[in-house]
């Protein structure tokens, strides 16, 4: 009944990825995804729906979307006494100037680590924000209490590698499915297992790890150190084996987009008993009036629609006046999409008012990004 | 703690005359609108005219009402001196006291308003629909110096006749009440909604109480008296949507004017925002082939058939060929392929198997009970239950 | 939404031997220990034991215990799904019931307990003082694979005819139950906490209700049928502090308990804390040439006499010159100058004025009730009123 | 019964105090005062208590241990959907590149200034978090509502000013209480006007002079254009009349931990209807054992008191075993008082452990602060 795990998602990680114009003012973690949610609602919800109930967030820098984003976890059920949900920065940290020459995960979780030790859970589990997927970390948990591994890494074995995860770790497994070495994926090869750069291991090993590689400086980074580590033949992995979407570019985000759009997709990640939550916001229902149209689309709460939409995804509190015709595109929270307006292939951020019968059309593997906040 | 004024919201009748849909769980938390359910219009006219403390009297089936309420965060009433209480029945040290009618469920809570010591009660039904700023309400009534006043709506002359009606002099003030009068002498109907001096209706709690005169009901019992005792009732004029949804008919009436856009009650104002229990749901998803037209429709739906002028609630499937008109879908119901349904309100949780049939021809409203599952090609025909 | 285990927590009773204290509030609520209410020992022990999902069963004066308990956020009890509810009696279709007994409470609520589909229900007593890890009873449970387990402590042998005994097997199984037996053959005496297999409990309610068997107590109906039925009945052993304060001399000890540092009930573990609905409060106050010694202080206390072996709670002011000795001094109450207390027992908000005396000769306990106001020179003798 | 004063506490003013080791890894708004509160506490609940709902606090920089502190706001009764509790800091602001090389509040105020200009109030009221009292803003709202000021500043009447508020600002008025000059406290005249550095003005003239401000560089912080702004004649003052502290520096410090010794203070300041309310920790109540000997003392919950304790305040979690002699002293949250200790004028941040028979003077005007976490 009582917890043996904690969760840490790590937002302090190596070629921080990057959706372009999206992430102008927003980590990656908090980019609007799906409809209603931010990406890290994935990784969090997968924690809270594993039975983790404390879990930290190391965040990086431009975390004021993320703090709004979360507020006090009640959303997640992570407003607790006991645990539930914390979030740490390298700015926003009682010791700030000590380690501000060093750059790197390890720093920050060093600077923050007092969290860490008075936890109680005998496991942790670390995860990153952009591996969006809807996954039970229990069955990972009890593998690797099982396998007596030092590490246990999360992995999924990928048909596709060869267009799918470009330059995403590979894990080289033995036959008992321990981790010989860690490469990267060159697309020269199909069938590759792809790591999900999420781990587990003892929280008292992690504290140790994290101590002697600040005091030794070895590595800057924690994965750096793992990727090290497998030579010592203590690492093994766990096998998922539903959908996965690594998002870290304008193109894997285009991607996801569609792929929502398949409906054994969408059952999948959010039609799930294992709920993928995000913040509440109370929109009335969606209005659809005479003249809309609408078809294979994701549409949420608040919107009116009077035009036409086809294979999109309508965020929350979004306007489609008469006549327009949007197809194949992303259109984020508090949009105004005016009078007989043609869009195609566009994502368009937050707040974004399109007068009438303007006209925008990206490519397929190109699509347009409009940043937030402006008028066209 | 002291209060300028407390709400006590009545919440208790069963709404018998809402059959099935009442099974289960009381009234004012009959599903409405796609994601609310009835009470959330006061509680949420309560939370934006200012009002922090809000007493819900309830006696049948209170699980869900609640659990809906909770501490009230949804509402913005979870407050250090204050907030949203719900009060049922309790015992005593003599005895236990089911509340008998709408004054006596209010005196039965005496030391609950009292702990507030209000200059101010306002009492209000949980089960209208409707947006309204009491605190406007109050400035009238101490503008008035009155002791009591009544909200009231002018209702068209030829429905007169079914409301309580308030006949007034030109300063407003009321010098007779008449029960559904069969001449009406005004058309403004009584809403429900009374602001009284928290001192004088204590006064003749105790009153009642010790003279044992059984002042258990407001419309019947304690307004008639006020009037007699002329106390000093006005009434205060409000304009614009109100409706009892007291019955089927009302309930599908109401609902069906959300579908027009911006016309009936605007549920997307942020000035004044209708705040309910929000369930945790993925978007609505609009498959391929999918039809929605002139509806309302909430987060969690997936709608794979053809949607007409109706209203469809949280975490409803529509299958592929089925065709949904002129009708109000509750939560979490579960609509198979090839189904037709029409002028229909399906109430939470049922299943309605592939190739089921729902209309008639007399164009009543088709109702299928909360959890019931409708058989394949099964037609429900005679409207009403 | 399935849960493994949920606690019911029987909250009921008026407390009718806690006299004076149970007039505005129920037992449970009565205020304990300095800044806690009887309930907070249950409800934290529930909460650091990994149980999510509690109902509380009340019927006699609800309104303290139900704004205390709220939400259940200070016993991290406020959850998305399960968290803490009130249960108060309700009306159905056809008729209302009040609580008949400890059994029948339960039975009242099966809607609730079948919402959450438990393997298991923990019954528990609102009114007693202790720190007991369930989560470890459970694994006793499954471990026997049991039926029923009830907790058991062991009594002194003189006592033992002073409780609920149970007669029980090596292997730890229950053949005999007896109640208050004049020859007691084992000192073993039932807590008052139960875990059921929740479909062979729902089982004995539903045939009860069939056959009108009236199972309506847990000690003197159902565990009695369920002993001869042979269904599995274990007996869980609990070493520790565990006070039943269900009389005014109980509830007297229990406090004096507390002051002994750290040999009773540690109230300063942070692994196992007792958490309650704290009141906002500046620290306590020890005025020059005040006196404070062998006591347990609340916040908000703005001490200038001398205290000896006393609970003083929150909020309590001591003035000048005043002695209080052997005494449980509960929230918010207001002592002048020059008073002498003795062994006695203040009741929430009294107002004890200048010169007053409170002692007797004969060692029995002073009461004051709740709001009393003592006057000055006024002593009380005789103790219990 | 609706709102119509908004709350800006401004914790990023220029001279930023500083109360030495104290201040090393807090601003002086999070400083531990009183017992159980922290500073920031006083003007939060005098803004609660005032019935301002709608409360933005302007932070500067280590601020983790104020949001560690305030969380969500609900212990001040501001956790809400309609405005409720938001802190804003340089670092934590999604512009936060845009002025980065502009020091001064203005450019906080100005990165955040849709906060305000979304709120509906139609006042604001600016105040610092170091000018600890218990005041009734509602009643200078009504005297600047009645005045027609452009600004109302509060101030209040010194009688030994010689003493006390040294350097503080200080109010030069007319019969009308319009504020000809602000000057500053030189400490050669006594009955003084100090201002209080809290002042009221529409929430739109607010906007207004921050747009003005930034866009002309004239000045960097709010304070310097009051004080320019003053000669227009615009400005008035309103007079409180209550007990007041400025506090910024040990001295100021220690001053105020006697004067809450005194029970008139503490009863105006602590034990007023108006309640300061602070973060609740669901401590114990705190044991007296036999040999415990307190007297004129604060004591918070949770401590265990077996020693003697003399003029002082020790905060919860204390624990203060046989032999210990503490006369006029302050003790922080979760300090180890040891067997046979002797402490006279000393100021003991958090989590000291003072192991046993030690002694530790100070002098009554120069106490020594031992600064958290440390081992003596």
């Amino acid at each position: 009944m009582r917890n043996e795990c904690m969760g840490l998602i790590n937002l302090n990680k190596k070629g921080d990825p990057n959706i372009d114009k999206l992430n102008y003012s927003r980590p990656i973690a908090s980019t609007p995804i799906g409809g209603r949610y931010r990406m890290i609602d994935f990784t969090l919800s997968n924690m809270v729906n594993s039975g983790i109930t404390n879990v930290g967030i190391f965040a990086k820098e431009k975390y004021r979307s993320l703090t709004d984003h979360i507020e006090s976890g009640k959303d997640w059920d992570l407003s607790r006494k006991k645990g539930g949900l914390s979030i740490f920065s390298p700015e926003n940290t009682e010791s700030q100037n000590m380690y501000q020459y060093r750059k790197g995960d390890i720093y920050n979780i060093l600077s923050n680590i007092d969290y860490i030790k008075k936890s109680e859970e005998e496991y942790i589990l670390v995860a990153p924000s952009y591996m969006i997927c809807n996954i039970d970390y229990s069955e990972a948990l009890k593998y690797h209490k099982k396998s007596n591994n030092y590490i246990t890494m999360i992995y999924k074995n990928i048909e596709n590698s060869k267009t799918d995860f470009k330059g995403n770790l590979t894990l080289n497994l033995n036959s008992d499915n321990k981790v010989i070495n860690v490469g990267s994926n060159i697309s020269a090869f199909e069938g590759l297992d792809i790591y999900m750069e999420t781990y587990i291991m003892k929280r008292t090993d992690f504290i140790d790890v994290v101590y002697k590689l600040s005091n030794n400086g070895d590595y800057l980074y924690l994965e750096d150190f793992i990727i090290e580590e497998v030579k010592n033949n203590k690492i093994g992995a766990y096998e998922y084996d539903g959908y996965l979407k690594c998002v870290k570019s304008v193109q894997t985000y285009f991607e996801i987009s569609k792929d929502l759009l398949n409906i054994e997709i969408a059952k999948e990640l959010l039609y799930s008993d294992r709920k993928i939550r995000t913040k509440e916001k109370n929109e009335s229902p969606t209005i659809y009036t005479e003249t809309a149209d609408v078809d294979n689309s994701f549409i949420a709460s608040g919107c009116v629609i009077e035009g036409t939409v086809k294979n999109s995804i309508i965020f929350r509190k979004v306007h489609i006046e008469k006549g327009v015709n949007i197809d194949n595109s992303v259109i984020m929270q508090n949009c105004i999409i005016g009078e007989g307006a043609q869009l195609q292939n566009v994502i368009f951020d937050k707040n974004i008012n399109l007068t009438k019968r303007k006209e925008l059309k990206g490519d397929e593997n190109y699509p347009i990004v409009i940043e937030k906040n402006i008028s066209i | 703690m002291k209060k300028e004024m407390l709400a006590m919201i009545l919440a208790g009748g069963q709404g018998s005359r809402l059959g099935v849909f009442t099974k289960r769980i009381a009234k004012p938390a009959v599903s409405f609108g796609g994601k609310y359910r009835i009470i959330d219009f006061v509680l949420s006219n309560c939370s934006n005219s200012g009002i922090d403390t809000v007493g819900v009297l309830t006696q049948y089936r209170p699980l869900i009402l609640n659990s809906h309420i909770g501490m009230g965060s949804h509402w913005d009433l979870d407050r250090i001196n204050g907030g949203v209480y719900v009060l049922q029945p309790y015992m005593n040290e003599k005895e236990g006291n089911w509340y008998e009618g709408t004054a006596h469920a209010i005196h039965q809570n005496m030391n609950f308003i009292d702990s507030y010591d209000p200059e101010y009660v306002l009492i209000l039904s949980g089960d209208h629909i409707y947006k309204m700023d009491y605190s406007k309400m109050l400035d009238y009534h101490k503008e008035k110096n009155a002791k009591a006043t009544i909200a009231v709506i002018e209702v068209p002359w030829d429905e007169a006749s079914r409301f309580g009606i308030m006949n007034t002099n030109k300063d407003g003030s009321i010098y007779e009440f008449e029960e559904k009068p069969s001449n009406p002498k005004s058309n403004l109907a009584s809403m429900g909604v009374y602001i009284f001096e928290w001192k004088m209706i204590r006064d003749y709690f105790i009153k009642s109480e010790k003279e044992n005169l059984n002042y258990d009901d407001f419309g019947k019992d304690l307004i008639p008296t006020m009037l007699q005792d002329d106390v000093g009732m006005y009434a205060y004029p409000y304009k614009g949507y109100w409706r009892d949804v007291g019955t089927i008919q009302s309930l599908w009436d109401a609902n069906m004017d959300l579908i027009k856009y911006r016309e009936t009650l605007d549920l997307q104002d942020p000035k004044w925002k209708i705040y309910t229990n929000t369930m945790a749901m993925p978007p609505q998803y609009v498959g391929k082939g999918a039809v929605v037209n002139n509806s309302l429709v909430a987060d969690g739906c997936m709608l794979l058939g053809k949607i007409e002028s109706s209203v469809l609630s949280h975490g409803v499937f529509v299958g592929e060929n089925s065709e949904i008109k002129d009708s109000v879908i509750m939560p979490n119901v579960k609509i198979g392929k090839n189904v037709v349904i029409e002028k229909a309100m399906i109430g939470e949780g049922a299943t309605i198997e592939d190739y089921a049939i729902i209309k008639n021809n007399n164009n009543e409203i088709n109702v299928v009970s909360e959890y019931e599952v409708v058989k394949s090609q099964v037609a429900l025909e005679g409207g009403l239950k």
